[in-house]
C-alpha cells in the first residue's frame, strides 16, 4: 500500500544524513557541525513545505503512505503516511527545527574555562554531539507524527527520550542531571503503561481477527466495521494505558511537574524543541489513538479528562503567576495551554478538534518565541529570575518589543495566531460542555495577568543596574525570532491554509465518537420555517419568545 | 415587549467607492507597521507618515460618507465588503469582512477626524520625546484597531478590534514604561478590559450555539425571528454589557480609567475620551436587535449608565489632578450615553449624538489640559495652576468652549445632546423614567460643579505655580487642532440635531426613532429646569472655590466621604481586597502546593524508591558467607515449596 | 540394610558440608567443605547408578571428580594469590565488593 | 526380572551392611569434626577419613574404578594439594571459631537443619514405593572399568574431551595465578655469592646444620659453636616458630648453667 512520493521517509532521512555528515567531521572542524545541522534542517523544512503543497485536502485520509513488513513475527510494519493533523504538526516541527538550531548556535560549544573535573564529566560534549542530537530528535519526531503502525509509533515515542535526555543532561543548566533524570523516568513510566496497552491491543486484535496486527489503518478499519469489537472493560483499560502516557507527555495536570524542571534546565533551543514540538506528541496521541481506537472509553472518560484540563488551565496559569523564574513561568504557562489543547480534543466537536490541532501548531511557535526571548534575556543577565530584570525595553527596545509580542501571543491576543485556536477550542467546548468552557475561559484573564506582570517587572519599569549594559538583539537573534513572530502574525490573520487540511481529518476522527456537531438552537433565517427540532443546547432560562407573545 | 418587526437585516455588496472601505483600516495599519518595524531609520519623517495615514483614512471616510448620503435610504446604505475567509471550520465560518453603514461611518468619521487632529497636535506635544516615532506608530495602530472594531460585520472580527484597541491602549498608557506608575496603570487597564472581554467572548460563544453564526445579520435576524429563548437573549445582552463596561469604564469595571491618565495626554484625548471608551456604547447600539428582545438586560444597561453617571461626577469633584477630573467626567458622560442607549430603539441615535459631541468637546478639553501641562512642566495638579488665562489665552478660549459644551450651555453642542437624553429618560415613563430623569438632571448639576471647579482652579484665581515654572502658550501645531475641536464643540450639536438629521441617517442601523405622543414635561420647560440646575452647580462651585484663594496643598483632614471620593469611591481598595490580595495568596499557596504537593508526590515516590533501595542495598554486605546463607535459604525455600506442592497435589 | 541408606547418608554429609561453608571463615576449610559436598553428591550418583543398573551415574561421578580437581587447582591458586596480597585467608576479609 | 529378585533388590548383603554401619557414623563424626576443627590441618585429616571411607563404599557399590580414582585423585592429589597450600600460607594459626557475622551461625544451623529435613523427607517421599531397576550397576560383560571406558569414549566422548580442555585451562590458570614476576634482574649464583661476601658478616662457608656438636641431633636443635654457644641460623626460622623454642631455649638454658 504505497501512495505518492514517500515524503515522510524522505523528511525523516534528511536530518539523519545531517547526523552522519556531522559525525564524519574531524574534531578540528567540529564548529562546522552547526552549519551542517542548519543546512539539513532547512532542506527538511523546504521538503515539508513541498509536501504540504502536494497534499490534497479532500483526498484520501492518509497520503504519501508506505508500508513494509518490519517484524513479521508479530505483524509490525514500517508504515508511514500523513493526514492533515500529522501534516500540520510535521510542518511545525520542520519550521521550528532550523530556528532551534540557530538559537542554539553557541549552546554546544565546549566550555572555554572549566575546572578539570567538569571537563572530565563533559568529555563527550561538543558541537558535534549537540547538533547530532538535535537532528536526531527532529527525525524521531517526524517519524512519530508520520507513523501508521502502533508498534512503530511506540518505538519512536520511546526513542525520542534518548536524544532529549542527553541534550538536557549534558548541555543543560546547573540542575541538569536532576531535570534530565526526572524527565526520563517520568516519561518512561508513562511509556511502559503505553507498552502494556499496545501489547493488550495486539492481543485483543489477534483474538478476534485471527492474526494480530499493529497496522493502525487495519485496526481502524476493523473497529469501524465492527470486526474488532473491544469490550467496555478492555476499552477502558487500553484507553487509560495510552491516555496516561500521553497525559504525561503533553503534560496534563497533575502529571506536569517534570516540565518546569526539564524546560528550565534545558538549553534554550532544546527547551523550544521539548515544549514546542516533543510534547505535542502527547496531544497528537489523544487524537490519533485514544479517540478513534477506543471510542466508547473516550466518550465515557471525556468529562473526567476535561475536568483535568480545566484544572490544568487555571492551575497552570495561577502557578505561573507565582513563579520567580522566567523559564519556569513559561513552562507553567504551557501547562495551562496544554489544558486548552486537550480540552478541545475531548470536546469532540469539529471546532474544538480543529482548534486544538491549530493550537498545537500555534503553541509551538508562541511558546517557542517566549522561551527564545527569555533565553536571550537570561544569556545577557546570567540569571533567569524575574527580580533580576527591569527596564529592558528602555535599554534594548527591540528585545523588549519581541518579548512583548511573544507574551501577547501567549495571552492569545486577537490578531495573533493563538487567538484563533484558543477561541475555536473554547467555542467547540462551549457547544457541548458549556460550564467547562466557561471556567476555562477565565484562564485567558489569568494568562493576561502572568504575561503582563512578567512584562511589567522585566522589560518595563526603571532600568535595573545589571540591565544597563544589555545589548539589543544581534543579527543571529533577529533571524531566530523574526521568522517565528512572522509566522505567529501570519497564522493569526490568515489561518485558512492550515485549517483547510486539518478540518477533514478532524471530522473523520470525531465522526467515530459523535454523529455530528451540535446544531444551533435557532436555525438561520433561511430555515425559519422548519420545525425547531434541535434544541439540544440552551441556557435553560425562560421560554421561547414566540410563546410569550 | 417591544419586538421590532422590521424586515430581515440584509447587507448589500460593496461596489464602487465603497470598495475602498478596507483601505480605511489598512492605511493606519501600514503606518503602524512601517513606524514600529522601521526602527530609527524612520525617525526623521515618522510623525509625518503617522499623521498622513489617519488623514488619508479621513479623506476616504468623507468621500464614502457623501457617497452613502447620495444613496437612497434603507438597506442600500449598509454595504458589506468581503475581504477573505478568516476562520473556516465546519459549522463555524468567519469571514474577514468590513461593513459600512450609517452607524459605522459616524464612528469612522469621529475616529479619523478627531484622530487626525490629535495626531497633528501630537507633533507638537511629543516634539521633545526621543520615542516620538514609536508614539505615532502605536497611535496608528490604535486607529487601525478602532476602525476594525467599528467596521466589523461580525462579532468575532469586532472582538479582534476590541482587543486590538485594548492593546493599543495598553501600549500607549505604558508609553513611558520606565515609570513604574505607567507600567502598572497599563497592566491594570489591560487586565480590567480582559475581564470585560470575557463577557464579550462568552456572548459570542452563546450567539454561536444559539444562532450558528456570529455575523451581525445572522444574529440580528435570529434574534428578531423570535425563536430564541428570552433567557438566552438576556444572557447574551448581559454578557455584552459586561464587555461594554470593561471597555467604557462603567461600574463596576471603571477603576482603570483614572490610572490610564498616566499615558501621554493626546492618548487620553483620543483613546480615553473620544473613541475607545465609547466602544461600549457602540456595542450596545449595534446589538440593538438583541436588546430589543432582552428587556431585563436593557434595564441593567440603564442602571449601569445611571450609576456610573453619578459615580463619575462625584469622583470628578474630588480630584486635584486635572486629567483625572477629566477622566472622571468621561466616565460620567459615557454613563449618560449608556443611559441613552439603554432606553431602546428611539434613543440609540441620541446616545450616539452625545457620543459624537462628547468626542469633540472632551478631546478638546484634554488637548487643552495637555497644552496647560505642556506650559507648566508637565504639572497636573490644579493647585499648582491658577490665573493661567492671562498667559495661555488661546488655550483658555478653546478650553472654555469645551467647558460650556459639557455643562450643556445653549447653544453649545452638549446642550442639545444632554438635553435630549434627559428628555428621553423622563419620557421613558414609569418609576424608572422618573428616577433616571432626575439622576440625569442631578448629574448635569454636578457636571457643572466639577467643571467649574476645574476652570476656576486652572484659569482663574491666584497664581500658584512654583518659581521655576514659566507657563507659556503652546505652539501653533497644537493650537490649531484645539481650535478646530472648539469650533466643533460649538456647532456640532446643532448641526446633528437639525431636522433630526442624525436620527434619520442612523435609522438603517439602529432602527427608527420612536415617536412619542406626549412628553412628560414639555421640552422647553425641561430645558429651563436643566439650565437652572446647571447654573446652580456653577454658582455652588464659585461659592465654594472661586471666592477665596485656593490652597496650594490638599487639605489633609477631611470627612470620610470626601476621603473616599478622593480614593475614587474606594474602587481600587475593593479591587485590592477582593481580587488582588486573595489572588496573591492563592497563587502563593498554589506554588507551594505544586512544589510540595504535586511535585512532592512525584519526588516522594522517587525518594521512597531510592530510600528502599538504599536500605535493601545494605543486604549486600560483601560477606560471601552471607550470600551463601541466602542461597541455601533460597534453595530450602524453593525445595520446600516444590515438595509442599507435590504433597498438596 | 536398604541401599537407599546411602542416599540418606549422602544427604547428611551434604548438609554438614553446607553448614561448614556457612560457618567457617578460613578459605581453605571452606573449600574442604565444598569438597565434602561434592563427595556426598558423588555417593548419591554412584548409588543411583546401582539402583538403575547402569554405569552412567558412575561416569557422571567421574566427571564430577575431574571438574572438582580442576576447581581445586584454580581455587587454591586464587586463595594463594589473595593470601599473598592481603596476608589473610579469611573469606570475611575479602568483602570489598559490596553495597 | 522376577519378583523375588525385585524384592531382594533393595537389600544389600550383610557384609555391606556391616561396612555401612561401621563407616557411616565414622564419616558423619569426621565430617562434623571437620566443620568444627580449629586447625585447618586437622580438618584436612578428617576430610581424608571421609574420603577414604567413601572409597570403601564405592568398592561395595560395584564401582571399583571410582574407588581407585577416589583414593588416587581425591585423597592422593587433591587433599595433598590442600595440605601444600596450607603449608605455604602457614599452618601455625588456629582459626578462631567465634562468629563475627551476627546471627550467621544460628541461621546456618537452622537452615542446615531445615535443609537436612527437606532432603531426607524428599528422599523418603521419592523413594516410597520405588522399585529399583535391578541390583548392582550393569558392568557389562567385561567388568566395571571396561564398561566405564566404553561409555566415556562413546556416549560421553565430547564431555570427556571438554574436561581435558578444562584441566589444561585449569593448569594454565593455576600457573598464571601463582606466578610472580621477578622484580629485579635475575642474579647468577656467582653474583649472589659475591654479594654475600661483599656484605660481610656472613659466614663464607655454609652454616652448620642443626645438631652439630649438640647433645641431640633433632632437626630443631641448634648447632653449637666451638665455644659452646648456639650457632645462629642453624635452625630454619619456621621450625623455631612452629615447634616452639623448647630445644633452643633448653640449650641456651643449659649453657647458661
Amino acid at each position: 500500500m504505497h501512495t505518492g512520493f514517500p515524503w515522510v521517509t524522505v523528511l525523516g532521512v534528511i536530518p539523519l544524513v545531517g547526523v552522519v555528515a556531522i559525525m564524519l567531521l574531524p574534531r578540528a572542524q567540529e564548529a562546522q557541525a552547526k552549519v551542517v545541522a542548519l543546512g539539513a534542517s532547512l532542506v527538511t523544512m523546504v521538503g515539508s513545505i513541498v509536501m504540504a503543497i502536494a497534499y490534497e485536502n479532500d483526498g484520501a485520509r492518509f497520503q504519501f503512505t508506505q508500508d513494509y513488513n518490519w517484524i513479521k513475527a508479530f505483524g509490525a510494519h514500517y508504515a508511514v503516511g500523513v493526514d492533515g493533523i500529522a501534516l500540520a504538526l510535521i510542518l511545525m516541527t520542520t519550521v521550528l527545527a532550523p530556528i532551534c538550531i540557530l538559537a542554539s548556535w553557541h549552546d554546544g560549544d565546549r566550555p572555554v574555562v572549566d575546572d578539570e573535573a567538569d571537563e572530565d564529566a563533559r568529555a563527550g560534549r561538543g558541537p558535534r554531539l549537540f547538533f547530532s542530537l538535535l537532528l536526531a530528535t527532529e527525525t524521531l519526531v517526524i517519524g512519530v507524527f508520520g507513523a501508521l503502525d502502533v508498534f512503530f509509533f511506540y518505538v519512536l515515542f520511546e526513542a525520542m527520550l534518548i536524544p532529549m535526555y542527553f541534550l538536557i543532561g549534558s548541555f543543560g543548566g546547573p540542575r541538569r542531571s536532576y531535570a534530565a533524570v526526572k524527565f526520563l523516568l517520568y516519561s518512561l513510566a508513562g511509556g511502559l503503561l503505553m507498552l502494556v496497552a499496545v501489547i493488550g491491543l495486539f492481543v485483543a486484535a489477534s483474538h478476534q481477527l485471527g492474526t494480530g496486527t499493529f497496522d493502525y489503518r487495519a485496526l481502524l478499519a476493523a473497529i469501524d466495521s465492527g470486526k474488532l469489537h473491544l469490550s467496555h472493560g478492555e476499552q477502558a483499560a487500553l484507553f487509560l494505558g495510552f491516555f496516561i502516557a500521553f497525559a504525561i507527555k503533553a503534560p496534563l495536570w497533575p502529571f506536569h511537574t517534570w516540565l518546569p524542571d526539564a524546560a528550565s534546565e534545558a538549553p534554550t533551543g532544546t527547551a523550544v524543541m521539548l515544549v514546542g514540538v516533543l510534547d505535542k506528541v502527547g496531544t497528537f496521541g489523544f487524537l490519533r489513538f485514544c479517540i478513534p481506537l477506543f471510542p466508547w472509553a473516550a466518550r465515557e472518560f471525556a468529562p473526567w479528562v476535561m475536568v483535568l484540563c480545566v484544572i490544568g488551565v487555571l492551575y497552570g496559569a495561577l502557578v505561573a503567576i507565582g513563579q520567580k523564574d522566567l523559564k519556569r513561568l513559561v513552562a507553567y504557562s504551557s501547562v495551562s495551554h496544554f489544558g486548552f489543547i486537550a480540552l478541545g480534543v475531548f470536546a469532540f466537536t469539529t471546532q474544538g478538534g480543529s482548534g486544538a490541532t491549530l493550537y498545537m501548531v500555534n503553541h509551538g511557535f508562541s511558546t517557542g518565541a517566549l522561551f527564545l526571548v527569555v533565553g536571550f534575556m537570561a544569556t545577557r543577565r546570567g540569571s533567569r529570575l524575574v527580580d533580576d530584570f527591569g527596564g529592558v525595553a528602555k535599554v534594548a527596545p527591540w528585545l523588549g518589543a519581541v518579548t512583548l509580542i511573544a507574551g501577547l501571543s501567549a495571552l492569545s491576543l486577537p490578531g495573533l495566531s493563538t487567538f484563533v485556536s484558543e477561541f475555536l477550542v473554547l467555542l467547540g467546548t462551549f457547544t457541548t460542555h458549556r460550564w467547562f468552557a466557561v471556567v476555562a475561559t477565565f484562564g485567558i484573564v489569568l494568562a493576561a495577568v502572568y504575561v503582563l506582570w512578567m512584562v511589567q517587572r522585566t522589560i518595563h519599569g526603571p532600568v535595573a543596574p545589571a540591565v544597563e549594559g544589555f545589548k539589543d538583539l544581534s543579527l543571529r537573534e533577529t533571524w531566530v525570532i523574526a521568522p517565528i513572530l512572522a509566522v505567529i502574525v501570519a497564522l493569526g490573520v490568515y489561518p485558512k491554509p492550515i485549517l483547510d487540511f486539518i478540518n477533514p481529518s478532524i471530522e473523520q476522527t470525531n465522526s467515530i465518537v459523535r454523529d455530528h456537531d451540535p446544531v444551533p438552537s435557532v436555525p438561520e433565517l433561511s430555515q425559519t420555517n422548519q420545525v425547531d427540532t434541535t434544541l439540544n443546547i440552551d441556557t435553560g432560562i425562560g421560554a421561547p419568545i414566540g410563546s410569550s407573545n | 415587549m417591544t419586538s421590532t418587526t422590521t424586515a430581515a437585516v440584509q447587507y448589500a455588496h460593496a461596489t464602487g467607492v465603497f470598495k475602498l472601505t478596507f483601505l480605511l483600516i489598512l492605511l493606519p495599519a501600514i503606518g503602524a507597521a512601517v513606524l514600529l518595524l522601521g526602527g530609527k531609520r524612520t525617525n526623521a519623517w515618522g510623525h509625518l507618515l503617522g499623521c498622513a495615514m489617519p488623514i488619508g483614512s479621513f479623506v476616504i471616510a468623507v468621500i464614502e460618507f457623501f457617497a452613502l448620503i447620495g444613496r437612497d435610504g434603507g438597506e442600500n446604505r449598509q454595504l458589506d465588503q468581503h475581504l477573505f475567509s478568516w476562520v473556516p471550520v465546519a459549522g463555524f465560518h468567519v469571514d474577514a469582512n468590513v461593513l459600512l453603514d450609517p452607524l459605522s461611518i459616524c464612528f469612522v468619521l469621529l475616529i479619523t477626524g478627531v484622530g487626525s487632529l490629535i495626531h497633528i497636535y501630537s507633533i507638537g506635544y511629543m516634539e521633545h520625546d526621543p520615542d516620538r516615532r514609536r508614539f505615532f506608530g502605536q497611535l496608528n495602530l490604535f486607529v487601525a484597531a478602532m476602525l476594525l472594531l467599528v467596521l466589523a460585520d461580525n462579532y468575532l472580527v469586532l472582538y479582534v478590534g476590541w482587543e486590538g484597541v485594548g492593546l493599543a491602549s495598553y501600549l500607549l498608557i505604558g508609553f513611558w514604561h520606565h515609570k513604574p506608575s505607567a507600567a502598572v496603570a497599563a497592566k491594570k487597564a489591560f487586565l480590567v478590559n480582559r475581564v470585560g472581554d470575557l463577557g464579550l467572548s462568552f456572548a459570542v460563544m452563546l450567539m454561536f450555539t444559539t444562532f450558528g453564526t456570529v455575523a451581525f445579520d445572522g444574529v440580528f435576524n435570529g434574534a428578531s425571528s423570535g425563536h430564541a429563548r428570552t433567557g438566552t437573549m438576556t444572557a447574551i445582552g448581559l454578557l455584552l454589557l459586561l464587555g461594554a463596561c470593561g471597555k467604557s469604564a462603567q461600574a463596576p469595571l471603571q477603576s482603570w480609567l483614572l490610572d490610564a491618565m498616566e499615558g501621554p495626554t493626546p492618548v487620553s484625548a483620543l483613546i480615553h475620551a473620544a473613541t475607545m471608551v465609547t466602544a461600549g456604547v457602540y456595542l450596545v447600539a449595534r446589538s440593538g436587535a438583541i436588546y430589543d428582545v432582552a428587556p431585563h438586560a436593557r434595564l441593567l444597561v440603564e442602571i449601569v449608565g445611571g450609576v456610573t453617571l453619578v459615580m463619575g461626577a462625584i469622583i470628578g469633584c474630588a480630584y486635584d489632578d486635572i486629567k483625572k477630573v477629566l477622566a472622571a467626567s468621561t466616565m460620567s458622560q459615557i454613563g449618560y450615553m449608556m443611559l441613552a442607549v439603554g432606553f431602546g430603539p428611539g434613543a440609540y441615535a441620541i446616545g450616539i449624538l452625545h457620543l459624537l459631541t462628547h468626542g469633540f468637546f472632551k478631546a478638546n478639553m484634554f488637548l487643552g489640559a495637555g497644552s496647560v501641562m505642556h506650559g507648566n512642566n508637565d504639572e497636573v495638579n490644579m493647585r499648582r495652576y491658577g490665573g493661567l488665562r492671562h498667559v495661555m489665552p488661546v488655550t483658555f478660549m478653546t478650553f472654555a468652549f469645551g467647558y460650556l459644551a459639557i455643562i450643556g450651555m445653549i447653544p453649545f453642542s452638549g446642550f442639545f445632546s444632554k438635553d435630549k437624553i434627559i428628555e428621553v429618560a423622563l419620557d421613558h415613563g414609569g418609576a424608572s423614567g422618573w428616577i433616571f430623569g432626575i439622576v440625569a438632571i442631578a448629574g448635569a448639576g454636578m457636571t457643572a460643579f466639577y467643571m467649574t471647579r476645574l476652570m476656576l482652579m486652572t484659569f482663574f484665581g491666584n497664581k500658584r505655580w512654583p518659581r521655576d515654572v514659566h507657563p507659556h502658550e503652546s505652539p501653533k501645531v497644537m493650537l490649531v487642532p484645539m481650535a478646530i475641536l472648539a469650533a466643533g464643540s460649538l456647532v456640532l450639536g446643532y448641526l446633528l440635531i437639525l431636522g433630526g438629521s442624525l436620527q434619520h441617517f442612523l435609522t438603517p442601523s439602529v432602527g427608527p426613532s420612536l415617536e412619542v405622543g406626549a412628553h412628560t414635561i414639555s421640552p422647553v420647560v425641561l430645558s429651563i429646569i436643566t439650565l437652572a440646575v446647571v447654573a446652580g452647580g456653577v454658582g455652588a462651585a464659585w461659592w465654594i472655590i472661586g471666592r477665596k484663594p485656593v490652597a496650594a496643598e490638599q487639605a489633609p483632614n477631611v470627612r470620610p466621604y470626601a476621603h473616599a471620593t478622593r480614593r475614587s469611591l474606594t474602587g481600587d481598595a475593593v479591587n485590592e481586597a477582593v481580587f488582588m490580595r486573595p489572588g496573591q495568596y492563592l497563587t502563593r499557596a498554589l506554588v507551594y502546593f505544586d512544589n510540595r504537593g504535586v511535585d512532592g508526590i512525584v519526588n516522594g515516590f522517587a525518594a521512597g524508591v531510592g530510600g528502599t533501595s538504599a536500605r535493601i542495598r545494605r543486604v549486600q554486605t560483601g560477606f560471601v558467607r552471607s550470600y551463601a546463607l541466602s542461597m541455601l535459604g533460597g534453595a530450602l525455600a524453593i525445595g520446600t515449596t516444590v515438595v509442599l506442592l507435590r504433597v498438596g497435589s | 540394610m536398604d541401599i537407599t541408606y546411602y542416599l540418606y547418608l549422602s544427604a547428611v554429609l551434604f548438609t554438614i558440608g553446607a553448614v561448614g561453608v556457612l560457618v567457617r571463615r578460613n578459605a581453605i576449610v571452606v573449600f574442604m567443605c565444598v569438597e565434602l559436598m561434592l563427595n556426598a553428591v558423588n555417593l548419591s550418583l554412584v548409588t543411583f547408578a546401582r539402583m538403575n543398573s547402569n554405569l552412567d551415574g558412575q561416569v557422571i561421578a567421574f566427571f564430577v571428580m575431574v571438574v572438582a580437581a580442576a576447581e581445586v587447582v584454580i581455587g587454591l591458586a586464587i586463595i594463594m594469590s589473595i593470601f599473598r596480597s592481603r596476608r589473610s585467608a579469611s573469606v570475611d576479609d575479602a568483602n570489598l565488593l559490596k553495597y | 526380572m522376577n519378583p523375588v529378585l525385585l524384592a531382594s533388590a533393595t537389600t544389600a548383603p550383610l557384609h555391606e551392611a556391616m561396612l555401612f554401619w561401621i563407616l557411616a557414623p565414622v564419616m558423619v563424626v569426621a565430617a562434623i569434626g571437620m566443620v568444627f576443627a580449629r586447625s585447618a590441618v586437622h580438618a584436612a585429616m578428617l576430610l581424608a577419613v571421609v574420603m577414604l571411607s567413601l572409597a570403601a563404599f564405592y568398592t561395595t557399590e560395584h564401582a571399583p574404578f571410582l574407588a581407585v580414582v577416589q583414593v588416587v585423585v581425591y585423597t592422593g592429589a587433591v587433599l595433598m594439594l590442600f595440605l601444600f597450600v596450607l603449608m605455604l600460607i602457614g599452618v601455625d594459626s588456629m582459626d578462631s571459631l567465634v562468629e563475627t557475622l551476627r546471627g550467621q551461625r544460628a541461621a546456618a544451623m537452622a537452615v542446615g537443619a531445615g535443609f537436612a529435613v527437606l532432603l531426607v523427607a524428599g528422599l523418603a517421599g521419592a523413594l516410597d514405593g520405588f522399585a529399583p531397576n535391578g541390583f548392582g550397576a550393569d558392568a557389562g560383560k567385561n567388568g566395571n572399568v571396561t564398561g566405564i571406558a566404553h561409555l566415556l569414549f562413546s556416549r560421553y566422548v565430547f564431555a570427556f574431551e571438554a574436561t581435558s580442555a578444562l584441566l589444561i585451562t585449569a593448569g594454565l590458570g593455576a600457573m598464571v595465578l601463582a606466578h610472580r614476576e621477578p622484580t629485579g634482574e635475575r642474579k647468577s649464583q656467582k653474583q649472589r655469592m659475591l654479594d654475600r661476601a661483599a656484605r660481610g658478616g656472613a659466614a663464607a662457608a655454609p652454616l652448620p646444620g642443626p645438631g652439630v656438636y649438640a647433645d641431640h641431633d633433632s632437626v630443631d636443635t641448634p648447632a653449637l659453636l666451638p665455644d659452646g654457644s648456639v650457632a645462629p641460623g642453624s635452625v630454619p626460622a619456621y621450625l623455631q616458630v612452629s615447634a616452639g623454642r623448647s630445644h633452643v631455649d633448653a640449650v641456651d638454658h643449659e649453657l647458661e648453667r
